[in-house]
C-alpha cells in the first residue's frame, strides 16, 4: 500500500488501510497530530487565578492553568526529570505543582522553581530556566482555549483561515448572538470507543446520511423539551437549507442550516414556557445582532483534526484522542448559555445526557456502528475494498447563496459527502507528506 | 427479651424481603422483562449515575459529579428510562441488536434507615455483559436504594449508582443497573 | 397474622437453608473436596450448560442451544461427572495438574418455587480460575437449580448454567459450576 | 533468520519462529491463507431458501446463505460503504441484509439492492452492480461448502487433488457407505487458545505419538458407549493398520485405518441394543457398497492449512482461526449420520460432548499443552532451538498396501510424524514464496 | 420441636448479624472511613494473605505459604494495619493520592463454627479498585475470618485471606482486604 | 532516533524511548539479557539431591536443579520436541522430568533419558545426547547461584570483576561477617509493574535523591524495630559517609556506606533484647573477621542488567524481568542469617513484608511513580525532551577513601546520579552496538 495511493479523489474512495494500520497510525501522529493546534478547554473552567486543570493535546495529557498574573498556560504534563506527571488531579487550585517522584516543583507557568539540593547537589548549575515544563503554544479565541506543541505551525488564525474564524466565532456566540456566550457544565465525559478517531471525525464532519442508524430514537421525541424529535433549532417557518461548507486547504469542515428569510421566533420549546421566552427573547436579540447574518446556524464540524462540535440548540465541543490505530478515547465538554436561566440550562443539560455520550440514546448507535465498521478495515481481504465517499460527488460549489458564507470554501447543499472528501484529501495530503 | 427477639425477626423479615425485590428486579433485567422492570419503579423515582473524579483526598466533596448540576452518566426519572426500554424493545437500537446477555449481580445489601415507608439499601453490583462474538463490560461498583412501600409493595424512589470508573473504559452504557 | 408470621419465618428459614447449601458446595468445590461434592449431586442429576448464540430480538427461543438435541458445553448427568472429578484426582489431567486455584461465588440466591420436594432455586455466579503464574479465567452467569430433598437432605437434581460468552474465551472449562 | 532457513527437510526439524514471529504470521496471512479453500458449513445448515449463517474465511468473517433460487453464496460480511457488518445474527432466514449504519440493502446473493437517496443524491451514477458484497468462490463437495477469496487459485477439485477427493468423499460418506451421509447438529462450538494455530493443524494431520498428553482420560472409558476406552471404529476383529497418508504437493494429511481383510461385525456398541444393530447393519451395507475399499477407515486429517477432521465413529470438522501468532479461534461442526435413529444421535452427541472441546475430557490436555508450549516457541533464548519431527523418519514410502488408496500420496503406515512433515515443508513452502 | 424452631431462628439471627457486620466493614473501607474501620479490628488480630505456589497435586499442604514462617503478602497485627492507615490519611501516600475508589463485595458468608466468643466465618470476596484514569485492579479469593464477641460487640480477632494469585499481576496491594 | 543518540554523556541525558521503544527493547533482550550472568536462586533452597526450583533467566524460565550428584544444573524449561515446558511445579523433589505433551522424559542434569518408540520409530537414531534440555552455564558464588545462556561471554568472575567480586562476597557474608552467611525465605515474592524494567534497576543501582516518594512513611516506623525509621544499619556512634561506586566497564553499580572508624554497637535494635544482642555479638565478631573493611557496610546495588539487591540490614536480591518496553515482572528472594535466633528472622521478616513488595509501605510509592513516570516515557511529544541525570556530575572521582574500596570504580561520596550514569552508559554501548 503506497501511502499516496490511500486516497482517490477521482473515484472518491479511501483505503481501509487508513483506519487499521499501525504505521499509517504513527505516521498520523507525527504528521497530523503533533503538527495541529488542539482544543485544550474553556476560559469558563478558570474562573480564579490558581486554577488549573487536565486536559489532552493529542497524545498528551497537558495541565491548563491560570497563573497568578491571570495568564492562561498550557503545560506538557511530564516532568522534566524523569517523566512523572507533575500534575495528577483532574483539577484544582493552588500556586504549582510538586512532583512526587523526586520532588522538583514548578510554577503555574511551568517554570521549574524548586530542585531539592539544587546548590549542593547540582553546584547551581542546572540551568533551570531550560527544564521547566515544557510549554504549548496557546490561543484564548471567544473564551475556547486552543494549543499546539509546533512551533513551525501557523499562528491558531491563521491555521483556522478567514472562513473557519467566522463559523467558530458563531459557534461560540451565545442564542443572543452575543460572542463567548457559553460556559462550561462542571464534569467532562470521558470515554473509549474500539475503533479508528477517524470514524467520529468523519460523522462529525458532515454525515447526514446515516439516518438509518437512528430510526429507534426517532420514535422517542429525545429533543430538547422531551417531547419533540432528537433535533431542534432556533425554529422559524421558513425553509431552512442543510449546507456543508468546508476549507479543502486546511481540512475544517462546517455543518450548517441557512434560513431562506429572516422570521419570527415559531415557538418551538412552547413546552415550558420559560424555555421559550428566553428562546425567543434570544431569537430576537439575535436577529437584532447579526442581521441577515443570523440566517446562518451553525449545526456543528470538525476543526481539523480531531476537535468536533454539535451546536443547534446544544453546544458540546469534543476531542477524538488517537490511542491506536483501533481504539480512541472521547472528551466532551458541554456547555450551556451563559446568562440563560437555570431552567434553560436545566432543560438542557438533561437533553445532552440522554442524546450523547455512552448513555445518549442517540450516539449509543453511532458507537456501536464504528466498532463493527472497524472490524471490516482490519480484516485481510476486507481491507483490499476501499470506503465508499461517492455521495453527491461533483454538487459541491464554489458560488454560493450569500457570499458573506466563506470565501475559501467549497459548499454543497442537503446531503452529501463532500465534506468527508474535504476532510480526507487534507489528511492524505499530510500522511503521504514526507517532508 | 421475647419482644427484642421479636424486633429482631421483624428486622430479618424486612432485610429478606429486600434482599428479594433486588435480586427478583435483576432477574427482570437479565430476561428482558423491561415493561415488569419498569413497574417496579416509583413514578417518582430519581436515576443517578454520576462521573467519578480524580481529587486531592481532602476534597472528597469534588469526587463525584453533582446531581442535577453537573454532567453525569445518568441523572434522568422514570420517563426517560421508559425511552430506554422502548427503544431497545423495537429491534432497531443497533447498540442492543441483537441483544446482550447480562447477568446483573446484587451483593452486601444492607438496609441503611427507615424511616416511614422510605427504606435506604446500601449494596454492591456487578453488572456484566457479552454481545456479539467476542465483547465484553464488567461494570462494578455501589449502590444506594430508596425503596418507598405503597399499598404494600415495594417500588425504588432514588437510585445513586457509584460506578467508580473515571473515563468510562466501554463504549456504552446499554444495561440497566 | 401470627400464622402469616410463622409462614415467613418458615420462608426464610428455608432461604436460608438453600443459601447455606449452595455456599458449603461452593467452598466444597474450591476446597477440592470433589468425592463430598459429588454426594451433594442427586443420582438423577441433569447437568446442562448451553452454547449462546446472537439471534433476532423477535427470536429468544433460539438464543441458547437445546438440552437434549443440540452442541452444549455441558448436557450430562452424575456418572459423566463423576468421570471429570476421577480425571482431575487421577494428578496426570495435564488441565489441572498443577491444580486451578478457584473462587466459586454465589449471589442473588432467590427461592423461585416449592413443589412438594422440590425447591427451583434461581442464582448468579463468578467462578474465578487462576493456574500457573499468569493464567486467569472469569466465569460469569445464571444459574437455575432444582434441589430436591430426600431423608432430609437436599441434592441437586438439576442444574442449569447461563454463561452468556457466545465464543468461550477460555481455552477450557476443566471447573465445575 | 532467514525465511527460507524455517524448515530443514534432511535434518526433520522447524525454526520455533514458526509459531511466535508476528512477521511469519502476516506472511502466513497473506500466502497461505488468503490463497487457500476454506470449509465454511454444510448444506444440512441451509434447509430453506432465504436461510443463512455466518461463519469464517481464514481471517474473514462471512454470510452463508442459500437465495432465492437455491443457490448457495459465500459473502464477505462487510458492506462496501464503511465496512460494517451486513449481518450480525449467527444465523436466520430473510430476503437479504441491511447495513445499520446508513442503510444500504443487500440481496441474498450479495448484490446491492438499495441505496437511500440513490436518485436524488447518487444521481444513479453509483454502480451498484459494482458495489454488491464481495463474492467468494464456492464449491459444494457432497454436502459439505468450501470458499476461497483467491481468483488465481485452482478449482476446488484441483486444490483437493484426486487422491484427497477421495479421501474427503469417504469422510463425507455415512456409516453405511452413503454418499453425503451427515447433517450438522445444531450449535457451533466455538472457543480460542493462546497458542499459534498449527499446534492444532500439526496435531490433527497425525499426531499419534502424543499418548502421553491423554493418560489420565485412558482410564475412564469416555468411548461412545460410555463403557468403552476413548476410541471406536467400525469394529472388526481383523487387525488394523493405522496409516498416515500424505499429498506432499499439497499439504493435505489423512489419518486412517487399513483392515487387513472384509470382516463382520463385531458388535462393538453391545452396550445398546439399538446402537449396535443400527452399526451392524452399516457395516454390511458400506460393505456391499464399497467392496473392497470398505477397508479404509478414515480417522482424520487437515485439509490445508486450517480445514481439519475427525472421522472414526464421530465426524468432526472445524476451523482453525488464526487471529495472532499466538492467539487462535477454534470453530467445530458435530455431525451426525443423517438417516440414523435418535437413540445413535444422542448417544454420538454426547460423546462429542465429553470428548472434545472446551469441555472436553481428551481435547483439554491438548489445548493445555498447545498453550504452554506456545511460551517455549516464543521466549528468547528457547526460540533458537528449533522443534523435532524425526520420529520415523524414512519409514514413508510410495508403494502402498492397495493402490487405490492414492496415486500422488506418501504414505507411512504405524505411528510417525510424517504427516507434519509434509504439511510444514508445503507451508514453509508458501510462507517463503515471494511471487 | 418448637425448640428446635427456635434454635434455628436463633442460628438465623447470628448469621444475618455476621452479614450485617461483614457487609457494615466493606462499607466503612469503601467509604474510606479507616478509623470506623480500625475499630471493628480486635486489637489481638493476626491479618493475613499468602503467597500462593504451583505445587503437585499430592502436596497441597505446599500450596500456601505458611504463616510466621514464610513470606506472605500481608502477615501482620493491628498496629502494622494502623501504619497502613495513617499512611494513607496522611495525603501524601503517592500510591493512594488521589485515593483509589474501591468496591468490596463479599459473598458466600457463611458461619462455620461458634466455640465460645468465637465465630468463624468464611466468605468469598471480589475487591474492585479504579484510580487515576484508566488504571483498574480486580482482586477474587476466599476469606476466613474469626470473630470475637466482647460486651455484644463483634470485632475481627483472625483474617485469612485467599487470594489464588500466584505471580500478582497487579502492582500494588493498597487496599484492605 | 539513532541508537547512538540514546545517552549524552557530556549533558548527562539519556532519551526516553530507552524506556518506550519496542525496537530498543528487542534489542536490548539481545544484547544486554541474552548476554549476560543473572542471578537465578540460592544454594538453601537445594538442600536435598533431587531438589528443584523454577526460576526466571532474563526472558527464559529456567529449571534449578540439585542431582544425584549434589551439582547444580540450570536448565532451559522446554522440552526440545516441541517447546512444552518440562517442569511446572514451582518447586519440589524428584530424579527428574516427563514432559506432559508425548512423554519425553529428562533428567536432573537436562539430559534426554526418554524417549517413547525410541527403538521402535526413532530407530534408535535420535541422537538423544544432542537433544537434552538446553543446560546454562553455572556459578555458585558464596551461595548465590548464577546462570548465562552466552556460551562467549566471559566467566562470572570476570563479568563481575574484581572489585564486584569483593562487593558481592561482602553483601553475602552475614552480619557477623561469615562468607555466604545467608538463607532464603520460603516464598518467592512475584509481581508485575507497567514500568520498563530500568526504572527499577536505575532506582537501586543508587537513587538516593527520591526520598520525597516517601515522605508518608518517614512518619511511621517501619524500621526493624518497628519503632525506627524505615532505614537501619548496623549502628555506631561514628559519622557514616553514604558511598556511590560504580564500575564502568562492566555497568556493575554499589551503594554503599563507609563508616569514618571502627567503633562500639550503639544498641541501635534496643527495642527487643534479642535481637539487640544479637547483633551486638554480630558487630563484634564482624569486627574481629574483617578489621578495618568492617568499616564498608553494603547498602545495595544492581549486578549488570538486571539482579538487583537491598542490604543494610535486611538482605534480598531480586530480579527486574522484561515483559515488554513497559512491562516488567518482579521476582524477590527474601533473607535472613542462616544462624540467626528465631527472633531475630521473625522481625527481619516482618520488617521485610511492611517495607518491600506490592504490600510494603515503601515500595509501593516508588512502583506507582514509576509507572506514571512510563507514560511520560511513551506519549509521542513527551519522549522528545531526555530525562535529566546531572545531580552531582562532575563529583565522581577515581581517587577514594580507602584503596581497598576497590581499583576500577569510580566513586562518588553523598547522593548522586552518579551510579546511574555509570549504569546507562554501558548499557547504551551494549544497545548500540552492531557486533
Ligand atoms: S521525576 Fe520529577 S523530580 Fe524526578
Ligand atoms: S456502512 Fe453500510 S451503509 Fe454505510
Ligand atoms: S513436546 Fe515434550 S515430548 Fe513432545
Ligand atoms: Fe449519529
Ligand atoms: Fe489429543
Ligand atoms: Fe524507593
Amino acid at each position: 500500500m503506497q501511502l499516496a495511493d490511500l486516497i482517490d479523489t477521482e473515484a472518491g474512495t479511501l483505503s481501509r488501510a487508513s483506519f487499521a494500520s499501525e504505521e499509517i497510525f504513527r505516521r498520523e501522529l507525527e504528521r497530523v497530530f503533533a503538527r495541529g493546534w488542539n482544543f485544550v478547554g474553556h476560559t469558563s473552567q478558570l474562573p480564579k487565578n490558581g486554577d488549573f486543570f487536565l486536559s489532552r493535546c493529542g497524545t498528551e495529557t497537558v495541565i491548563v492553568s491560570r497563573d497568578e498574573k491571570g495568564a492562561i498556560n498550557v503545560l506538557l504534563n511530564s516532568c522534566r526529570h524523569r517523566g512523572m506527571p507533575a500534575c495528577r488531579y483532574d483539577s484544582g487550585n493552588g500556586n504549582g505543582f510538586i512532583c512526587s517522584y523526586h520532588g522538583w516543583s514548578y510554577g503555574l507557568d511551568g517554570a521549574l522553581t524548586g530542585v531539592p539540593k539544587f546548590k549542593e547537589r547540582y553546584q547551581g548549575k542546572l540551568e533551570r530556566e531550560k527544564w521547566g515544563l515544557v510549554r504549548a503554544r496557546v490561543t484564548e479565541f471567544y473564551g475556547s482555549i486552543w494549543a499546539s506543541f509546533d512551533e513551525t505551525a501557523p499562528s491558531f488564525e491563521d491555521y483556522l483561515g478567514p472562513d473557519m474564524q467566522f463559523y467558530l466565532r458563531a459557534l461560540l456566540q451565545g442564542p443572543d448572538g452575543e460572542d463567548d456566550g457559553y460556559e462550561v457544565i462542571g464534569g467532562i465525559v470521558k470515554w473509549q470507543v474500539a475503533c479508528n478517531w477517524k470514524f467520529g471525525a468523519e460523522n462529525f464532519a458532515g454525515d447526514h446520511y446515516h439516518g438509518y442508524s437512528h430510526i429507534s430514537v426517532e420514535r422517542l421525541s429525545v429533543g430538547l423539551s422531551g417531547k419533540t424529535s432528537r433535533h431542534n433549532f432556533a425554529g422559524v417557518k421558513v425553509k431552512q437549507q442543510p449546507t456543508f461548507l468546508a476549507d479543502p486547504a486546511r481540512g475544517h469542515t462546517i455543518r450548517a442550516s441557512v434560513f431562506a428569510a429572516l422570521a419570527p421566533y415559531d415557538d418551538q420549546e412552547a413546552a415550558s414556557a420559560e424555555v421559550n421566552d428566553y428562546y425567543r427573547q434570544c431569537h430576537e436579540k439575535r436577529q437584532q445582532r447579526l442581521g441577515d447574518k443570523s440566517r446562518l446556524l451553525i449545526r456543528g464540524g470538525v476543526i481539523f483534526p480531531n476537535t468536533h462540535f454539535n451546536s443547534a440548540g446544544r453546544t458540546t465541543i469534543g476531542l477524538w484522542l488517537p490511542l491506536s490505530a483501533g481504539r480512541t478515547e472521547v472528551w466532551r465538554w458541554l456547555f450551556v448559555p451563559r446568562n440563560a436561566p437555570a431552567a434553560v440550562k436545566d432543560t438542557l443539560r438533561e437533553y445532552y445526557l440522554r442524546y450523547a455520550g455512552p448513555a445518549g440514546m442517540v450516539e449509543q448507535d453511532d458507537m456501536e456502528n464504528w466498532t463493527a465498521a472497524q472490524r471490516g478495515a482490519e480484516s485481510l481481504v476486507s481491507r483490499r475494498y476501499p470506503f465508499n465517499y461517492q455521495l453527491a460527488m461533483g454538487l459541491e460549489r464554489r458560488s454560493r447563496p450569500d457570499e458573506w458564507l466563506g470565501k475559501d470554501v467549497t459548499i454543497t447543499e442537503d446531503v452529501t459527502e463532500h465534506n468527508q472528501r474535504a476532510f480526507y484529501a487534507h489528511w492524505a495530503r499530510l500522511v503521504a507528506d514526507e517532508s | 427479651m421475647s419482644q427484642d427477639r421479636d424486633s429482631a425477626l421483624d428486622r430479618l423479615l424486612l432485610e429478606a424481603e429486600v434482599e428479594r425485590f433486588l435480586s427478583a428486579e435483576a432477574e427482570l433485567l437479565d430476561e428482558r422483562r423491561f415493561d415488569d422492570w419498569l413497574a417496579l419503579l416509583h413514578d417518582d423515582l430519581h436515576y443517578w449515575m454520576p462521573i467519578a473524579r480524580n481529587v486531592r483526598f481532602n476534597q472528597p466533596e469534588l469526587e463525584y459529579t453533582r446531581e442535577g448540576a453537573e454532567a453525569n452518566w445518568f441523572d434522568e426519572g422514570k420517563d426517560t428510562l421508559k425511552k430506554r426500554v422502548l427503544q431497545i424493545q423495537g429491534g432497531d437500537h443497533w447498540a442492543e441488536e441483537p441483544r446482550s446477555r447480562t447477568t446483573h449481580l446484587v451483593a452486601n445489601v444492607r438496609v441503611e434507615s427507615v424511616e416511614g415507608n422510605d427504606i435506604t439499601v446500601k449494596s454492591r453490583f456487578i453488572v456484566c455483559g457479552f454481545r456479539l462474538e467476542h465483547d465484553v463490560d464488567l461494570f462494578i461498583g455501589k449502590r444506594v436504594d430508596v425503596l418507598r412501600r405503597e399499598q404494600g409493595a415495594l417500588k425504588v424512589l432514588r437510585r445513586s449508582i457509584y460506578l467508580d470508573q473515571s473515563v468510562l473504559l466501554s463504549r456504552n452504557l446499554t444495561t440497566f443497573f
